[in-house]
Parts: C-alpha cells; structure tokens; sequence
C-alpha cells in the first residue's frame, strides 16, 4: 500500500514542569517586563475568579465559571492580540476577555445576569462576540468574521476563539475547522483542554490521541502547547496570529492543562473527580511555574512578585466595586426586555411593551 | 411509599424501568457518576452499571441520532438533555428521524424513546438556560410532548413516556424540580398519555395550563375563589397530540377561559388551545378566549426574568377583565 | 419592465441588492456556477464574482453560523438553505445566535441577514423535500419571517428583508416559482414588512392565507362569489411578527374567517390568528373560526402528497360550513 | 518540540488504471467464480440505473440518483456484508442496498415516491435502515446501532454505513466517528469520495488532502482504497467488517470514485463540470476496469461477460415490471397517512383520517 498523506503533531513546551528552561525562550521572554505582566494578568484573573466565587456564595453573582488553573491559557493567548483583531470567546474565557480588553466588570455583569455587560465599551472590543453559552457555535461565528475580514481584503486583522476540548465533540467545531481551511482563514481557534467537560474526563470525550489533531480533518495546522506554561501558549498564539495576520491561513492550538476548579459554582466536582490527580495537577499549575521561573532565572524578586499581586488585588477590588454599585443602583427598565429585539419595534411588541411597563410601575 | 420531588419521582420512574425493562438505557451528558447536573440520575449508574446510564461525548445531534439507532434495534433509550436551551443541535435528528421512522418504514421500525429536558425559567440560571419552547416539538408530527406539574404526575408520565412506542419529548419544569414533595408508592402504574387532568373543577371560567406555570394558575385560582370567582382548573400534561375535548368540555360548563403559558405568547400552545375553542367551542363562549403568555421577546437574563413571566397577579388581572366582559 | 416568474423575482431584487450595497454576499450550497438548485442565484456569481456568490461547504449550521459571524462584521449575508427541510442543522445558530444577538449586546451587534429557502409541497419532490414548518420560525423572537405569494411581492418583500437591520426568514414557495408572471419594474421599490395585504375585497367572510395557498384561496374565493359569497382575501406575507389588526379590522366587517395553511394543523400560525380572533374580534364573530390546513401527520412522499394538501374543494367546503353556522 | 501523534494514511488498490494488478491479489480475488459475481452486480445496478433514469424521461419515476461510475463501491462494500450485520444506506447507496438484499423494485417504490418501498421485505434486511436524505444523518444511526450492538455484547454483527464526500463537511459525521472511536463500535464507514457534490468539487468542500484522514479526528483507523477497483474496495470493506465484527472497533474508508452521471435526474452537470475531466474519468471506471482484468487473466471470456450482461438486463426488467405493476395497480389508501404515524391513533387524527377517507372516495 503506497501511503498518500502523513501527518504528525508537535509538542510546544518553553518552561518544564520543575519550571526549567525546555527550549530556548521565545525573544518576547527574554525581556522580564514582559513575563511579569504575564505575571500579573494570570494573578489578575485568579484573584477575580475567587472574588467573584465568593460573591456567588454570598448571592450576589449567579453561576460562574472559574478559569482556576487555566490562567495561562487565557492570558497567553489573549495577550497575543493587536488592535484591529476580534475576540470570539466562549464562557470560559475570562482572561482572554480581559487581556483583549473587555472590562472585568462587565463580565462580571452579564454573569451577575444584566445584558448589558455583553455591550463593550472599550473601544478595541466593539467587534467583539459576547460569550457564547451554547458550546460550538462561537467556533462558526469566528469563521463568518474570519470571512468577512477575508472578503474584504482586510490585511493584518486576525479573529481569535475558543474552545473546550469537550466542545471538540459538537459538530459546529468540526464544520467551523473545515471551511476555515478551505477558504484560509485568518484565523486561529484555541482548544482549552482542561481535562474535563464538567465531570466528563478526555477518555470519555474521545479516543484521538490529541485534540490537536482535529484539525488535521480539516487540513490544517495543529498543534499542542503546554497550557501550564504561559510562553509557550504566547509564543505559540502570537506566531499562530501573525500568520493569519499575513495571509497564512488557520492554525489550531491545543493547550493542556486542569481545570483546578468546579466546573462552575454550580458544580461539586468532588462527586467525579480523583483527589490525587487533582493534587498533582496543583504542582503544574501555571502561576507558579511562572514564579518559579522568574525567580531562579533573576528575572524578579520575590518582593516585586509581591507587591504585584497586591497591585492585582487593588485593581479587581475597583471591579468588584464598580460591579456591586452597578447591580445595587442601576437597574434595566421594564422596556429594556423590548428596546433591542428589532431595529424597530413591532406594533405585538410595542403593546406587551407598555403592559411590562405598567406592570413594572406599580 | 417514599415522599418525593418532583425530580425524585423522574429519577424513581427511571430507575423503575431500569429495573423492570434491560432494553432501556439512560444516555446524556454527565448523566453517570455525576447524576446529571440536576441529579435527575443520581445513584442509577452506580446501582446500573456504565452499559445501562451512559456519559456520552458532548454532543446533543449525537445523542439524538444515538438513540434513533438504538431504537431501531429494540432498545429503549431514555436520553438526557442537559437543558432545553442545548437542544437545537439535536433538532435535525428529532424532526427528521425520530419523528417519523415508523411513518417512513410503514411500521417496520419504531422510535420507543425519550427526550428528556429540564425547560423554563425563574432559577436565575445562565443565559439560553431559561426558555421554554415546547410549542416548537409540539408542531411536528410523530412526536409525543409530555410534561408533569408535580412529583406524581413526573413518576406517572415518565414511566408512560418511557413504555411508549413511540418517541416522546419529555420536559422537566425545573424550576419546580424541588418546590413540594408528593406521596409516592413505587408501583410502575403510569398515567395516560392523552387526557388532561382537571385538577380543580370550578363554574365561572377554565384556566389552562401546564409544566411550572400550574403552580401561578393554581394560586391565581385561589385568590379569585377568595373573590367569589370558581376557576376549573386543567393541567393539559400532554400538550401534543393535544386532548381538545376536556378543555372544550369545561368551557363549554364555564363558558370562559384563560390559557397560561410560560413561552412567548405568539405561535404557542395557548395560541392551538384558543383556535380549538374558537373554532369548536364558540357558541359556549361568554368572552374572549384570552393568553397570559411570556412576552414576544427573547427571554431576559436572571435579574429582569421575574418581568418576563406570567404571575399570579397578571393572570388573575386576565381573570378579572374576562369576568367582566360584556 | 421585465414579465418575471416569482423565482425570477427573487433573483432579480438579489441582483439589485448586490449591485447597490456592495455589503451583501450571497452564499449557499451549490448557489454559485451551478446558480442553485432552482436557478434563483443563475449568473449571479458570473456577474459579481465568486466574492460576492459564495459557494459554501455543504453544511447548514456553518451556512448559518458564517452568516452570523458575516453580519457581525456588518457584512449583509443572504444565505440560501436548499430546501427548508435541510435547515434544521442551522436551527441552532438561528435561533441561538442570529435572532438574538442585537438584544443580547443591547445593540451593539446587529445580524442584518437573511435566510432563503424553498418550501411546501406539490412539486413531486423527494421525502424531506415538501414541508411546511414556517410556523417553528415564527415562535422564535428576533426573527422576521416573510413569505412572497407572487412574483411582484417576492421582489418588493426580499429587497425589504436584505435591507432590513434585522434577520429574516424568507421562505419562498416553490410550487409557484414559475406558476405565473408578473410585470416588474426594477425599481428597487420594497414592500412593508410590517402590513398584511388585501387581495381583495369581500363583505361575507374573511379568507386568510400566504405563500403557496394563496393561489387555492384566491381560487376558492372564485368560486364562492359564483355561489354569491364574497370574500375577502388576505395574504399575511409577514407571518412574523403578525399584522393582527388587518386582520381583525377585516373580521369586523365580514364577521366570519378562515385560515388556510399548507402546515399541519396543530400549533400553526393559522391557529394563532385563530387565537387572535378569538381574543380580540369576538364580538365580531358570526361564526367559528375555522382552519384548512395540512394534516397533522408527515407529508406524504409524491405519490399522496395531493391527498395530503389542501385544495380548493376543502376551503370552499369549509367555507360553506361556516357561512351556514348558526 | 517533541513529537507527541504521528499519522499515515495508506491507499489501496489491486488494480490500476490499466486493469494490471498492482497489488498481490487477495484470496477471493484468485476465484473468477466471485469476480464475474463482482461484475454481475455491477453492471445490474449499470443498467437498472439507465432503466430507471429513462423511467423518469418518460414521467414513471420522480427524482433519481444514479451510481453511474461508483458501481464498485457499493458492489465492493455491500457484498462483503453477512448475516446479521445492519446496513445504514445514504440515497446514492443503490448498489450497496442491493448487494445486502434489498429488493431493488423496493428502491424503485421508494424513488417512485411511495413509503411503502422502505418495508423491506427480505429477512436479512428487517433491520436495515431506509435512506437518509438529510445529509449525514445516517452516520449517527449508524453508531446508535453499532451501540445497541455493542451494549448486547453480541459477537459477529457489524454495522456497514456510507456518506458522500461531500457530506463529510456537515458535523453530524465527525460526532458519529468521533463517538465511534471513543466506544470502539463495531462500525465501517464508506465515504464515497465521487468527486462532487452536486455541483461543488472537492476542492471547495475541504483543504484535507484525503477524506479519509478525516478519521484521524476520531483516533480510528482510516485508509483510502480505489474506488473503481472493486476488489480493492471489496478487500478493505471486508477486512474493516471482520475487524468490526470481533471487537476491533471502526474503520473509515474513503473509496476514490467518479459520478459520470448527473446528480440526479434534477440536475444538468454540464452547467458545472468540465467535459476532459469527464472523458478522462471514463477511462478508469470500475466495470471496464474488472472486464479488462477478467479477460486479461483470462478469468473469463467475452462470450461469458456478454451473457452475463444480458442476464443482469432480463433480471433488471423483471423489477422494473414488478415496479411499474406496483405503481399502475397498488395505492395506499388515504388512512395510510396517519396509520404509521403512531402505534396508536390519537384523537385529533383520527378525526382528520376520516376526513382523508371520505373525501379520498369522493
Ligand atoms: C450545546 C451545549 N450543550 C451543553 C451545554 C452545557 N455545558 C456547559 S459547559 C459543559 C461542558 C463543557 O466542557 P468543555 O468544552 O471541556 O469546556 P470547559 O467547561 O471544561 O472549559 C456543558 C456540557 C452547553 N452550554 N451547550
Ligand atoms: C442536510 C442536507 N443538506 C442538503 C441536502 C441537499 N443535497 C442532496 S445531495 C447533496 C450533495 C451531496 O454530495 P455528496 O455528499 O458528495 O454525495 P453524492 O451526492 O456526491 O453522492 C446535497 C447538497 C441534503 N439532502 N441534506
Ligand atoms: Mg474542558
Ligand atoms: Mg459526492
């Protein structure tokens, strides 16, 4: 049998597991400035998250999903961003939201359950996608924007999404990685493979050997970073980028690394999972791969490490704040349920309209 | 007899078959060790075994077309979808294969499975955890559409769903998931799958209504007792194929009727409900067959929800103005 | 002036869209060299390029998910699905993603997009090819779905829905896609999306219809007025969001109505004007209000689609019934 | 960066273009008896298709896909399935339906637009699924029956199901192989790769340099045969259904073929294709292609492989006289609409029954 293709799938790793050099560091990590705002963006989000969970517990924040132990993927990826790009995320996608430059308080609002937090005020996020719930479908939206960027001949524009690798299973991931390689999309889709789909482990999810690998139905380029190791997903996602920037096509990245926390606040993940995977995975985790390495390397002193992660604190202590002030003084009308269905309001609408008002005045 | 919620008596009527029938398997998303993110299975995979409750992949068309094959060999499948929200991935097997498999095999195959979903809002779950859209399952041919209003009704149903012959859409109000516990003894007796159940007989007006939304119709049927009002109130439970005759029956006794309903009101089951008095009960009508439905419009995230769904005091202000008519 | 075929029509305002806004792209399976399955998109590409005439992988959910992508970045999608039968792999991203994303970023996003696709039955098609679910569509919020019932108004009604800021369903009947012709100026002159018309005046009944039906209607209506029964004829075009008041304005006078729909019967829009009637125009009613309607079972595959249909002998039948109602 | 997946895809073929075996040929393949078999069924389904594509000419018959030119992949796979194995067809698998023992006046019945064609009525193919129109469909059910298969624990049954290339993009087919893999289902999938899907060539349907590496996403096996050598596809359909039928879990195949006819009696290829690729296609196609290899080994002679073809013409119009009978004498009446819609009548169709009754026999 003569063999028509062949394929193989690499493995992307600068930092090991003890925090040692791998490879020789990408040019972006030779500068510490650099790998402390990784530093302080990954700090950033787990702080937020706890925050945030704590908020939940005490009923102020509904369901969340914590990105804890996934903070270098968020942030290696989202970092690798430039003005002009656009972010389709999916729900776990907070430091990849932030590092794009999606304020965390409205985040935290559309997950406190207001509307309004998916509508960015920061200019670069105009263009941005608000979170995609049903698991899939951002992967097909991403592809449309890639298209439009494409057809328009837009140069150096590139879209970034994400994904779950249990959402590797739903076939709107397939068809978006497919008609992303055939028309060469500017584009580059992230597999977050945190271990679990809520309690559903890799082994139940599927029997390829990767994630990555999916990509290679689709012809196109793949491959597998560490996702403990926030350089490798940068280096990694900033080359993927420049790519399709450049008129290079797509690429997908698969990024291993745990989910540390629940599923979401509505999860107890003690009902599945193995507490001494779970312990080992504390070892890998990114934060203080980071650390570790920024401290043997020189690259930082302990104390600067910690005044960065009180900085951090200060800085989600204003979110939180801005985030209680909003949901305790400023509420949404009645005839906000309305106002943004149609460009204009149709005459069934205008009159339950006015009975929600009405209702809502008394 | 055991005291029991609602999602208790799903989990019962499930296990009860599991038992009683090797060919039905439960499938679905974090249905196994996990019991499903409602614990809808709690226990049963333990007690069963990973060959009778089934993690699939995440993939809700997988399941859908799983179970249609499943089903062409004889097996029962009792699939789960996480949320109602995630199943229009699956719609393309539910219309086009499992509806109609008998119909296009002129009996040769049948489709002896469930759907089975959590559906409506006031939990203030996430966005697309919230809607209710049965009246879309309602509207294809070849499907039965079953939902309980208490913990009896779920064993009763359920156990009937399952037992079918044919594919039935099964919805889990879960809002009401935990809100009361019924007296329930483990019998296996099922509850027929084409009769409304009169929950309270009454004189003045008929108030329709299913899933979640009982619970304001019940309440709304109280305070207007307190004002005079006698309200029959039926639970439809099988909304499709629809019992038109015990709600016709009633209105023709009350000679009025408010239909309630959680989903947007236009192209709803209380829209099928109203043409079927209009068009066979007419002469029995003292006033307008009148809706009190969710607004046309998408289904608000948790802070707003309370303003999208119908309450107690929109269906008795409904009540009142039909009374009134002349 | 040009005399046009409906489908003619339909790829004619295409072109003219595509000509003025160079925003708009069209794409599809098979819609490029091909020009479709019906030819609604022949030339199309050779004229504007295989950038503006996109033919896509074959898969409806990417269809539609590019779409909405597209449309995020202000991109003016007009999607074809080869059949309505095929769209349920899109259901989805519909009704997920592309009706709700204006409401979802209040604003910020919009999907300024359309969905086209053939529907109904009659023309012999193989299974999954004939049906009508236009009424699955019209219970989502956000979505806009038009059905021309003419060449003239496929032209007036489809530059309406590809300018329209908001998404659109435009189902297209294919049983009169070359059925009869019309004069049509290329005028670029759309139609309301927001108004039912009235094809023709009547004192005795109302007869209400769209798409396909009409030709049935207006041929019943023929025939009645040969009985001395005038009717008056409207096509709703717009079945969602609905233009009641014409409707019930219509009913006022004439006291009695029939709705005639291709769909099976139970939970169809025909039961929601129904139900409109029944809420707000029954003083008016002489009469029940009564559906002609497919039945509610599968279409039938070509050999007894016929049976399955509505004809004009069961509008003039039912109208005979309700005109001696009392 | 390490290596972490590699990946091969084979192709196999026995004999080339030129009918010269390329390949030592499989055991079944020395037996003339089982070749001339092989070419019988081919050129049945050849002519039943001319037959039946004239049918419609003349307004006997409703829309029709041919197999012109893919006769080998259905005669190849369809006649390596046994006893008790479940076939899952797609609308082009007229030859594939056959060689397993559907009647071919019931596919005639079926196109013809009666439902009563999908009764199959042969006891090996009771369990067999109808054709699935909506694209992709099948491949799930194929699994669910490969599933009920495997959860049964039943020995020696496979499940043999087929799609076209193009509908390889739709995502319904990455689910099915994807949960076919990760529960190693006894299950074979038959992609017809005949170039075109309707009107659209594979290059705009996918960047994957095979269809076959499509299964890579899954982690199962997949190989391409020749589609037009059909002992090649026969070879690879058969091995894939042992594996299949003791444990081995799936296998994609995807058979290189040519649609030389329309897409169906719907469709006017002319408008797209280009006739030098078309003539060029006849060259390699699968019936001359065995005919050559048959005469040249002398296997067979002409004499024989003439008689064989008229015995395939009287036995081709002995279904088409069966089928024309059926469509001029045999009606369903008008209860039948609603009396396999459930095992038991509801109310409201009962009512709407006799109202199809009484005015079906006006
Ligand atoms: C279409 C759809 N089906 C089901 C769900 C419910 N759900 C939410 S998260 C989740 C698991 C996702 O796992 P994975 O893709 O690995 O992402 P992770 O949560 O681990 O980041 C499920 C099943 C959903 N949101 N959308
Ligand atoms: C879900 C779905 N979408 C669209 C169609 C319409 N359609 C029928 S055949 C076809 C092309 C299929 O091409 P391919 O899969 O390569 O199979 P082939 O016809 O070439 O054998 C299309 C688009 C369909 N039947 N189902
Ligand atoms: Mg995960
Ligand atoms: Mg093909």
């Amino acid at each position: 049998m003569r063999t028509s293709a062949s394929f193989e799938i690499k493995y992307l790793q600068y930092l090991d597991e003890k925090a040692k050099p791998a490879n020789d560091l990408p040019d972006f990590a030779k500068d510490p400035k650099i790998l402390i705002q990784l530093y302080k963006d990954m700090q950033f989000v787990r702080i937020l998250d706890k925050r945030t969970v704590a908020l939940q517990r005490i009923g102020k924040m509904h369901t969340y999903p914590a990105s804890l132990g996934q903070e270098a993927v968020g942030v290696g990826s989202g970092s690798s961003l430039q003005e002009g790009d656009v972010l389709i995320p999916y729900y776990r996608g907070t430091a990849t939201m932030i590092a794009k430059g999606i304020k965390p308080h409205e985040i935290l609002q559309y997950w406190g359950g207001d509307e309004r937090g998916s509508d960015y005020k920061d200019k670069n996020c105009k263009e941005d996608f608000p979170i995609a719930v049903p698991i899939a479908t951002q992967m097909l939206h991403a592809a449309g924007v890639a298209t439009a960027i494409k057809l328009r001949k837009q140069k150096g524009r590139a879209v970034l999404t994400e994904i779950g690798e249990g959402g590797t299973s739903e076939g709107e991931f397939y068809e978006a990685l497919n008609v992303a390689g055939v028309w060469d999309l500017p584009l580059v889709f992230i597999i977050n493979n945190n271990q679990w789909a809520i309690s559903v482990p890799t082994e139940l999810q599927t029997r390829a050997e990767t994630f990555a690998q999916k990509g290679i139905a689709a012809g196109i380029e793949c491959l597998q970073v560490d996702g403990n190791d926030v350089i490798a997903v940068k280096d990694a996602t900033t080359r993927a980028l420049d790519k399709a920037r450049t008129g290079g096509g797509p690429t997908v990245i698969e990024a291993i690394c745990y989910r540390l926390s629940d599923h979401t606040t509505a999860d107890d993940a003690s009902r599945y999972n193995d507490p001494k995977v779970h312990e080992d995975a504390w070892k890998k985790e990114p934060i203080k791969r980071l650390q570790d390495y920024l401290l043997a390397s020189g690259g930082a002193l302990a104390e600067e490490l910690e005044s960065a992660e009180e900085e951090c604190k200060a800085l989600v202590e204003k979110e939180i704040q801005i985030y209680l002030k909003f949901m305790e003084e400023d509420h949404q009308p009645p005839e906000a349920m309305f106002d943004y269905l149609f460009a204009e309001l149709p005459e069934r609408t205008r009159v339950q309209r006015d009975e929600a008002i009405r209702r809502g005045s008394k | 007899m055991a005291t029991l919620t609602l999602i208790e008596a799903v989990t019962l009527a499930m296990e009860h078959e599991l038992a009683r029938d090797k060919d039905v398997v439960l499938l679905g998303e974090d249905v196994g060790l996990n019991g499903g993110v409602f614990r809808a299975t709690d226990g049963l995979q333990e007690k069963f075994g990973v060959d009778r409750v089934i993690d699939t992949p995440l993939a809700e068309a997988m399941i859908a077309g799983l179970s249609v094959g499943m089903a062409g060999q004889g097996m029962k499948p009792v699939a789960e979808m996480q949320f109602m929200g995630f199943v229009f991935p699956a719609f393309n097997q539910i219309a086009t294969a499992a509806a109609r498999m008998r119909n296009r095999t002129r009996g040769r195959l049948s489709m002896p499975l469930v759907f089975r979903m959590p559906y409506g809002g006031g939990i203030h779950a996430p966005e697309h955890h919230s809607e209710s859209t049965e009246a879309l399952f309602a509207h294809l041919p070849g499907l039965r559409v079953v939902i309980p209003s208490n913990p009896s009704r779920a064993y009763g149903l359920l156990l009937a769903a399952i037992r079918d012959p044919d594919p039935v859409i099964f919805l889990e109000p879960k809002r009401i998931y935990r809100i009361e516990k019924h007296e329930i003894e483990d019998d296996g007796e099922a509850y027929p799958l084409d009769t409304c159940f009169i929950d309270r007989e009454g004189d003045d007006i008929t108030l329709v209504s299913w899933g979640a939304m009982m619970h304001e119709t019940l309440k709304a049927a109280d305070k207007l007792s307190e004002d005079g009002i006698s309200a029959e109130v039926i639970d439809v439970a099988t909304i499709s194929p629809l019992d038109s005759a015990t709600i016709l029956d009633s209105v023709e006794k009350t000679g009025r009727c408010v239909v309630i309903q959680e989903a947007p009101r236009a192209g709803g089951i209380a829209s099928e409900i109203a043409a079927e008095i209009a068009e066979k009960g007419l002469l029995s009508l003292l006033a307008p067959v009148c809706r009190v439905a969710g607004y046309d419009t998408i289904m608000p995230y948790a802070r707003m929800e309370g303003q999208y769904m119908p309450s107690v005091e929109r269906i008795t202000d409904e009540v009142q103005k039909v009374m009134q008519f002349k």
